[in-house]
Order: structure tokens, then C-alpha cells, then sequence
């Protein structure tokens, strides 16, 4: 395994170690190892915004962890749930009295321990609410959405959350923008390679050459439909095939985009395959307020991309562009 | 301090649970071993020495207590036993916090709602072979109690004894999840050892309870 | 070739067509399709920064393009150098009336295209500096720096020169700075997998599975020694061991630091090795004021990770903080 | 216009350059292909025909119809003599730049910055069987006739004439550099195509100089 790491089992600690040391401007440590929060959190009179899961899919989560985004992020093993002290651990270090929105994807071992969590902070008397990502269309059908898992589209109700929860937004009202941007998020991935887990040493899947998988999980879970390998062109349209119908969006609408890399795709095929999907959603009357393209939520060396769709209202769009700043997302509106 | 306070406290809980579990250590992993991996009685004893070392010389109240325990189990108890005790006692805790103990109806609340978020939390349903078929039961067994009239010391006896007749029950049941479940049929004739442990943890609850007056 | 492509002997085309569909905020096309600028290039009186060089190393080189950045890139095929005209082009757009500073890496064909382009340029009367970026160590000995190779330490030239540009420098400041980040940036690579490049559809170099190519080049130019594959921290001393006795880097310095992954590297595994360069520097009593640790120049997917150095003074420190906006680098300065 | 200014204009001298490698394609590109890939004629034809088209009705002057050639080579034509002949055109066109053409230091510094950048871009010396063969020589025979007190057309004929024999002289040599070089010995006995060419656009330039009264 041709990896840059010193013990298989210790991934994840040396990162942490890593990032801390490099970005004491996002990053403070916690009495939680596993716990990594904002410097300046938690901030007084501000709702806290937390997410978590397992590592290996950086910048996910920790990189979104910064000014006007996250708060707190609990940190779990590779492709693992952090534990449900963790999460709480990180309520804790984000409540700045107006409780704390937990914005976290929809798997098992993480719904398990948030609610956990809560518990843990409702003793506390920390008010927590939550909201589950789903927006993977590949992982069961629209009629059966609470089973979809949360991939990249994560990110965005982060954003509108973080920016909600800047603004002096109450956590009912976080809570319910990162709940709209859910609701008014899809996305789907698709697979060209696996990636072997450090401590396992060899795949836990495969994806033959020639061929790619569509609907991939963020773990490799399988998707809808293993096919030949099509050209860019074909896998962007692939894509969208799945997510325009599923919302619907339509005509007229307002929308962000994510095109996403799983860690090896090289960032060009990226914008080759933006090329496509900007194309496709200017012909279907679909108007693309702002693209994300790069590698914002991987899954170590996978090959692959994964495509969002968000449907923007007005509250949204303002939300989306507000500034921020952490490791995996910068922006700035600029006057000039 | 007098005695009565003493008895009635989380202390004097806690204590009582960390003996009654050590006590009881290998005989539920036994129970354990026959189906599933042999750990029940030491992860369920590690948690509860933690607990008491945790304690310390703190006098703490019966909430305070139930917190303590639910809190450790939760963050330091792996396995299927960490979460769901974890939520019993949690809950336990929030539904006895700042209510008068000597009501009958406090206790009923707590059951309820340890009952009701392990069921949502483990999805096991009566008749599964887990700690539910003494749970369920025993919520039922005190909750008729208090609505024909009786007093906390009755209710608390029936519940004991409902939670060991569901004890018992899970014998002659096939295991539907949790470990003991790959085993099929082959699941049948033994206790299981979530359901033991549970009775026992009950049957403690309910003698420091009595007290509370 | 598991790529995200549509034809192999397009993907520079239809990349770019991508970037300025997802970003008019960082590119505006220009009349060569192989030059893109920044949407306010030229800005009257300010001296216009241009780099260029071949593709498959994104973000580098569009990725910097930006406010406070680079005006205008030409842009290359796959690891090959942009035409004379290309360099020539991205110059007129630049050029704000006060010149132009191109600064580039050393690589032959980079060398003769930008030197055509500054002879057209001296006929159309737009005055161009330029500047050699030569930081790989590994390339060649040190009393033979103008033979090695630039890499990843360009981006500090970029960033320095940017800035200097921006507040105003003149032609002949914004060269002396960028000249001086040169002087002052030692780096190293560190290849752990081969690439492929998509026209030719098979390595044109190879690693094998269980060793390591240290100093390898940014297109696979042979290293130094082929060993073992070692350890992060083994890895991260071999670079420190390459590059700080170079300069040399001594004890009370104050350093910019960047590790940069090579494409297919998880980005996890950069923040590992950088846990093990900033206990290193901190021993030796070097100062990091600033760590950039990611993606940052890449090799398509090639899997290894570059290391670089510089060393700062006040100005340089003045220059490297200064805000920036780009699809590669955002950085903000807040007061809270 | 006079027929004099036309005469010395740039716009003859673009001309007169296409009409002499359009005249030579052929020898040029069977010289090329004998040691290398034979293309030199083609490309260069190819390139002057590109800049005739450019220059369409334009009056120019030789400065700026030696800007249009070298920018026209540099940025349209391929292989090795696009940059390199692209550069000796622009250093020409810059070195005449706002000079009068009459005075003979004017061309001396033409070939000499020419000269100069040509093997700083392609780093070839004398015997190295290339361009270079014709070109230096060709300078020396120029700024030594100069520096003896010969007028320009004197200067400029013994120029053509040492470029000549610098042309004749890389029948005999071994190619060191391009294409040719891969032959090692076996390039010997036939001329260097660059080297041709380049006698060839000295003698062209010499005779619309030679005008320049
Ligand atoms: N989903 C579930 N819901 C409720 N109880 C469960 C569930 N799964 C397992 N149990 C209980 O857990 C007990 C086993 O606990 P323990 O041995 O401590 O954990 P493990 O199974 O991880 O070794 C079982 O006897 C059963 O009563
Ligand atoms: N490095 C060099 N410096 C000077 N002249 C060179 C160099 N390399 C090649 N040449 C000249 O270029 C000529 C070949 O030109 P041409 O056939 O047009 O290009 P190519 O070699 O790319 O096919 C040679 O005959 C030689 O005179
Ligand atoms: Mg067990
Ligand atoms: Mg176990
Ligand atoms: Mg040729
Ligand atoms: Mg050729």
C-alpha cells in the first residue's frame, strides 16, 4: 500500500496532530483528542453549529470547521463513526448559550451516536437539535428518502447552517435553513477505483478497469448500475439524469453546484466534467448561481466524482454567499 | 447526614448496583458465552468499577446517580450494552430530575421513557431475546399496578417479579438480533443475558426506591 | 485508463472550458484560447504578474490567477510547455501600463517559449522582467541551481509577487521580490505512484508497489535514490534533510512551509507528514509563520507529496499575509 | 510612392524573401529529408506564405516587415526554425527600429543582435552543421569589411559571399545538434537544410539593402 503514513492504526491521531500544528487559525484542540474546535468557539449568544464523522474524507469534516461555518467537529476512525462522546464533547465546545444545531450524515453508526449525544446534552442542559443529510439519490428511492445516506451535499447545509447561525440566527431557525438545504439537495456519485482502508491493507471493494459504478457511496457502498466507462460527457449527463427528476429542478430555477473529486481524480477531470453539467443545466433553463469544483468531500484515493444539485430560494442565496473561512472553504465578496 | 437520606441517595445506588453486578459478573457472561461472545457480565462490571471510582466520596442525589451511571456507560462501555444501558439510565436520570421520588408516577415516568428510547434506539421488540422481554413487561406489570391504587413498595414488588417471569421467558425464544441472532434456533434453551442483567438492575432500582419515602 | 475525459487529445480545451464556466469570478476568457485572465486584468497602473506552464498540474497554474495573484496564465498541454504566443498573449492581458513580470518555472521549453515571447513583446514596446523559479533541490547540485527544476515553491513567487504588484510595487520591486522568494525556497519531492498521461495512455515512467522515488520531478523526472517506501516521519526527515542544509535553513528562521500532495495522494496523508516536518523545524529551531498544507501543485493523479521552504524576512512575511483570492489560494485576514 | 521607396520598403523585402523560399521548397525540404525529417522547405514556405497574406496591402517599413516575418514564425510555425528564425527576424527588426538603413553600422548591429540570440536560444556554435555555419561567418566577413572603410553594398556582397562558403562548409561536417544529430557520423556529406536557408534569406536581405540609398 503506497501511503505516506506511520502507523496503519494511528492514521487518524497523526492527522489531527498534523492539522492542528499546521492551522492554528482554524484549528484549537479540545480535552477530546477527537474533538477539534473553531479557535474563537464557542462564540457568546451564537447558536453552535457541530458535525462529525469518520475520517478519510478530508477536507470533510474538520476542513469545514472555520469562521462562519463549523464550530466543532467530533472526529471518528477512518470511514467510522466518531463516538457519541465525541459529539457531545463537541456541543459542548460549540454551545455559546443558544444550544448547538448537529448537521451530520445519514448512516447508522452516526445517527446512532448523535442521538446519544443528545442525551448526553440534554443532562447537560445543552439544547441540541439535529439535522440528517440525505441527499444520495442512489441509495434507495425518492419515496423511501429517510434511507439515503449524506455525501457532498453535506457541505452545503454547513454553509447556509454556519452562515444562518453567524447572522444571529435562533436554533430553530439554523435548524431550519440547514433542514431546507437538505430538502433542496441532491447529489450522486460515481466510482472508477476502490480504496484500501489503511488499517485493512487491501480493498474492500473493486471496481473493475473499464468499467465504473454509478451511485457509489462515500465508502464504497454499491451504487445503481455498474456499466462500461463512459466519457465525461456521458457520466455528467448519467448524473444528472438521476437528480434533476428527483427534486425536481426545473426551469427557471436557482441552483449551486458541487462537482466533487473522491481524492485521486486528478482536478482537471473535474472541470471537464463541469464543462458538461453547465452545458446540460443551461439548456434545461437552469440557472447556476455558483460552482464548487475540486476536491471538497473525498474518500481517500478513490477515483470518482460525485455531483450536488441545491435549489436556491433568496434566504438561501444569501446564506451561500456570505463569506467564510476554514481550511476547505474560502470565500470572500469582493467590492472591486 | 441521617441513615434515610443516606439510603435514598444516589450513593447509596450506585453502590448497591456496582455490588450486585459483581456479584453477578460470571454468571452473565456465562449466560453470554452460551450464545454470544462471553462479555456481558465483564464489560457490564468493568463499566459499573469505573462508575464507583468515578463516585469517589461524593454524596450526589438519586438523579445525579442515574447520570453518572448512564454517562459512563455511554462514554467508556463498548459493545451493544454501552449505548443502550447508556440511554436507560440517561433517561432514567432526566425523568427523575427535580421530581419527588415518594410519587409513584415519577418512577412510572422513568421506566417509560428508558423503555421507550432503547426500543428506539435498538429496534428490539418483545420476543426478540434481549433485555425488551424483561423491560416491557415490567414497565406494564408497574404501570397497572399504580393505576389500580397501589403503593410505590407494591408496584415495585410486582415489577420485580414481572421482570424475572421476562426473564425467564427468553429461554424458550429464538434470538432475533444481537449476536445470539446468527445462531438461529440453535439460540433456544438459554437465558439471555441482557434480559438477566436487566431484571437484576431492576430488582436493585426498586429496593433503593422502596426507601425513598 | 479509469479517466473522467472525452477525448484524450482534448482535455486541456474542454478543462478550461469547464474552469471558466464554474469560476467568471476568477477567469474571463481572452482572444487566445489558450490565455485566461482575471476578470479586472489589466488594472491600469498596476504591474501585470503572468506565469504559465503545462497542464495536469491544477490548481497550478490557472488555480492562482486571481485577485492579489496572477493576472493572466497560458495555459500548456498535459506537462508541456504554453507556445511563445500563449506567454506573449498573457502578457498584452496583463499589462496595465507599468509592465509585466513573468514568473515561471525552469524547464527547457517554458525557457525558449517565454524568451520568444518577451522578443514579441519588446516589439510591441510592453516592457517584461521575468523570474526563473528554481526550488527543486533534487535537480541539481547546489552550486548548480540554475539547472533545477521549479516546483511547487513557484506558487510563493506568485503569492510574493502578487502582492507586491498589488500594493503598488514597480516593475523592477515586483522582480526583486519574486527573485528573492526564489533564493530563499528550497523544495523536494517525493513520488510514490506514476501518471499517465491521457494522450499517450500508459506510464511513461514507473514505481514499484513497496518503494519510493525521492526528489522525483513534477512529471516523473527521476529522483535522487529510489528506496523502500518509509514511513511518514522517515519521509518527512529525508526532505528536511535534502532541503534545509541547502539554503541553509537555521535556527532562529522564520519559514513559510508548504506540503503539497502530487494529485492521487489522500490529503490526509499531507497532514501526517507535516505533524512530523513541524516537530522537525521546532527541534531545529525554525519558525513556521505560515503552513499551507493540500493540494496545491499536482501531477495528474501521481501519488507522492513535495516539501517546500522559504525562508521569509519582514517584507516577504508582509507579502505572503496579504489577502488573496483565487481558486487555488483564498486567504483572509480577520480581525476577529 | 517612387519606385525607390517602394524598392527599400519592407513590403518588398517581405516579398522578395517569399518568392526565394517558395523558389527553393523543394531543394530545401530533399536537403532536410537526406539528414533529417524534411520538412524545412515545406515549413518555411508554408510560414512566408502566411506572412504574404498578412502583409496584404500594407506599406511598411523594413523594421516593421521584419517584425511581421519574425512574429509571423515565431507564433505560426512549428519545429526548430520557427523560434529560431522568428528571433532572428524580430532582433533585425528591432535593431533597425527608427535607424537609417543607409548607414552600414545599422546592419552590422541587425546581425550581430541576430546572431547573438540565436545561439543563446539554440545554443549551436560554428560546426555544429547548422544555421550558425552560415550565419557567423557571414557577420564576421560583414563587420570586418566595415571596419576596413567598405561601403554597404561592398560590406553586404562579402557578406553573401562568406555565407557561401559557410553554406558549402557543412557539407563536410558531423551534425551536432536537431535532428540530424542522431545520424552521428552518417550525417556527414550532405549539407545542413537550416544552413541553406539561411544563405539563402542573407542574399535576399543583402540585395533590398543594397537598395537602401
Ligand atoms: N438491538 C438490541 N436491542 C436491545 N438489546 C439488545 C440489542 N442487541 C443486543 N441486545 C442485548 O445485548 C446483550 C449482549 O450484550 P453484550 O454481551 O454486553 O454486548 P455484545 O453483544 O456486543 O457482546 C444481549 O443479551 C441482548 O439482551
Ligand atoms: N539548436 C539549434 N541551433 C541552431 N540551429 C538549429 C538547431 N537545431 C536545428 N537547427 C537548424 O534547424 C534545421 C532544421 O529545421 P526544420 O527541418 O525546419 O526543423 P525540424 O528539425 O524541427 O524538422 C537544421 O538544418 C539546423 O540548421
Ligand atoms: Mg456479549
Ligand atoms: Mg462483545
Ligand atoms: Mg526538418
Ligand atoms: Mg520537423
Amino acid at each position: 500500500m503506497q501511503r505516506i503514513i506511520n502507523d496503519p492504526f494511528h492514521v487518524v491521531e497523526d492527522a489531527i496532530s498534523g492539522y492542528l500544528k499546521a492551522y492554528p487559525n482554524y484549528f484549537a484542540k479540545t480535552e477530546n483528542p477527537r474533538v477539534l474546535k473553531f479557535p474563537s468557539a464557542p462564540i457568546r449568544g451564537k447558536v453552535g453549529v457541530v458535525s462529525g464523522g469518520g475520517s478519510g474524507h478530508e477536507p470533510a469534516f474538520l476542513g469545514y470547521v472555520g469562521h462562519q461555518l463549523l464550530d466543532a467537529v467530533a472526529v471518528g476512525e477512518i470511514f467510522s463513526s466518531p463516538t457519541a462522546k465525541a459529539f457531545f464533547d463537541a456541543f459542548r465546545e460549540a454551545d455559546g448559550g443558544k444550544g448547538v444545531a448537529c448537521l451530520f450524515g445519514n448512516y447508522a453508526g452516526d445517527q446512532l451516536n448523535v442521538k446519544m449525544a443528545c442525551q448526553l446534552a440534554e443532562l447537560d442542559g445543552i439544547p441540541v437539535k439535529t439535522v440528517v443529510a440525505n441527499d444520495d439519490v442512489a441509495s434507495a428511492p425518492n419515496d423511501q428518502r429517510n434511507k439515503r445516506r449524506g455525501v457532498a451535499g453535506e457541505i452545503l447545509m454547513w454553509k447556509t447552517g454556519g452562515a444562518k447561525a453567524a447572522l444571529g440566527g435562533s436554533l430553530d431557525e439554523v435548524i431550519a435553513v440547514a433542514q431546507r438545504t437538505v430538502d433542496q439537495t441532491r447529489s450522486i456519485g460515481v466510482g472508477l477505483s476502490s480504496c484500501v482502508l489503511p488499517a485493512v491493507g487491501k480493498e474492500n471493494f473493486a471496481i473493475k478497469a473499464g468499467t465504473m459504478e454509478i451511485g457509489i457511496g462515500h465508502h464504497g457502498e454499491p451504487g445503481v448500475a455498474v456499466t462500461n466507462l463512459k466519457s465525461a460527457k456521458e457520466i455528467a449527463s448519467l448524473a444528472l439524469e438521476q437528480i434533476l427528476p428527483d427534486l425536481p429542478f426545473d426551469a427557471g430555477m436557482e441552483v449551486v453546484v458541487i462537482v466533487s473529486g473522491l481524492g485521486g481524480t486528478p482536478v482537471m477531470e473535474l472541470a471537464i466534467a463541469y464543462d458538461t453539467v453547465a452545458a446540460l443545466l443551461e439548456e434545461a433553463g437552469i440557472t447556476v448561481h455558483r460552482a464548487y469544483v475540486g476536491n471538497y468531500f473525498t474518500s481517500l484515493e478513490m477515483r470518482g466524482i460525485t455531483f450536488t444539485l441545491m435549489k436556491l430560494d433568496d434566504e438561501l442565496k444569501e446564506l451561500i454567499d456570505l463569506d467564510c473561512d476554514s481550511l476547505g472553504l474560502t470565500q470572500i465578496r469582493r467590492s472591486g | 447526614m441521617t441513615l434515610s437520606t443516606t439510603a435514598c441517595s444516589g450513593r447509596a445506588l450506585v453502590i448497591e448496583l456496582v455490588e450486585a453486578i459483581e456479584e453477578h459478573t460470571m454468571w452473565l457472561s456465562e449466560i453470554d458465552g452460551a450464545i454470544g461472545d462471553g462479555d456481558h457480565g465483564v464489560n457490564l462490571t468493568k463499566g459499573f468499577q469505573l462508575i464507583k471510582t468515578r463516585l469517589g466520596d461524593d454524596v450526589i442525589s438519586i438523579s445525579q446517580g442515574l447520570a453518572l451511571i448512564g454517562k459512563t456507560l455511554l462514554t467508556d462501555i463498548g459493545g451493544s450494552m454501552g449505548p443502550l444501558y447508556g440511554t436507560f439510565f440517561i433517561q432514567m436520570s432526566l425523568a427523575s430530575r427535580d421530581r419527588d421520588l415518594a410519587d409513584p408516577r415519577t418512577f412510572a415516568l422513568m421506566l417509560c421513557r428508558a423503555t421507550e428510547e432503547i426500543a428506539d434506539l435498538g429496534g428490539a421488540k418483545v420476543g426478540d431475546k434481549t433485555l425488551m422481554d424483561v423491560l416491557v413487561p415490567a414497565q406494564d406489570a408497574y404501570t397497572a399496578a399504580i393505576a389500580r391504587g397501589a403503593n410505590l413498595d407494591l408496584a415495585l414488588r410486582e415489577m420485580v417479579a414481572a421482570a424475572e417471569r421476562g426473564r425467564d421467558s427468553t429461554r424458550d425464544l429464538v434470538a432475533k438480533l444481537g449476536r445470539a441472532a446468527r445462531l438461529g434456533e440453535r439460540s433456544r434453551g438459554m437465558l439471555d443475558a441482557g434480559a438477566c442483567s436487566c431484571a437484576l438492575i431492576l430488582k436493585v432500582l426498586a429496593r433503593v426506591f422502596s426507601r425513598a419515602r
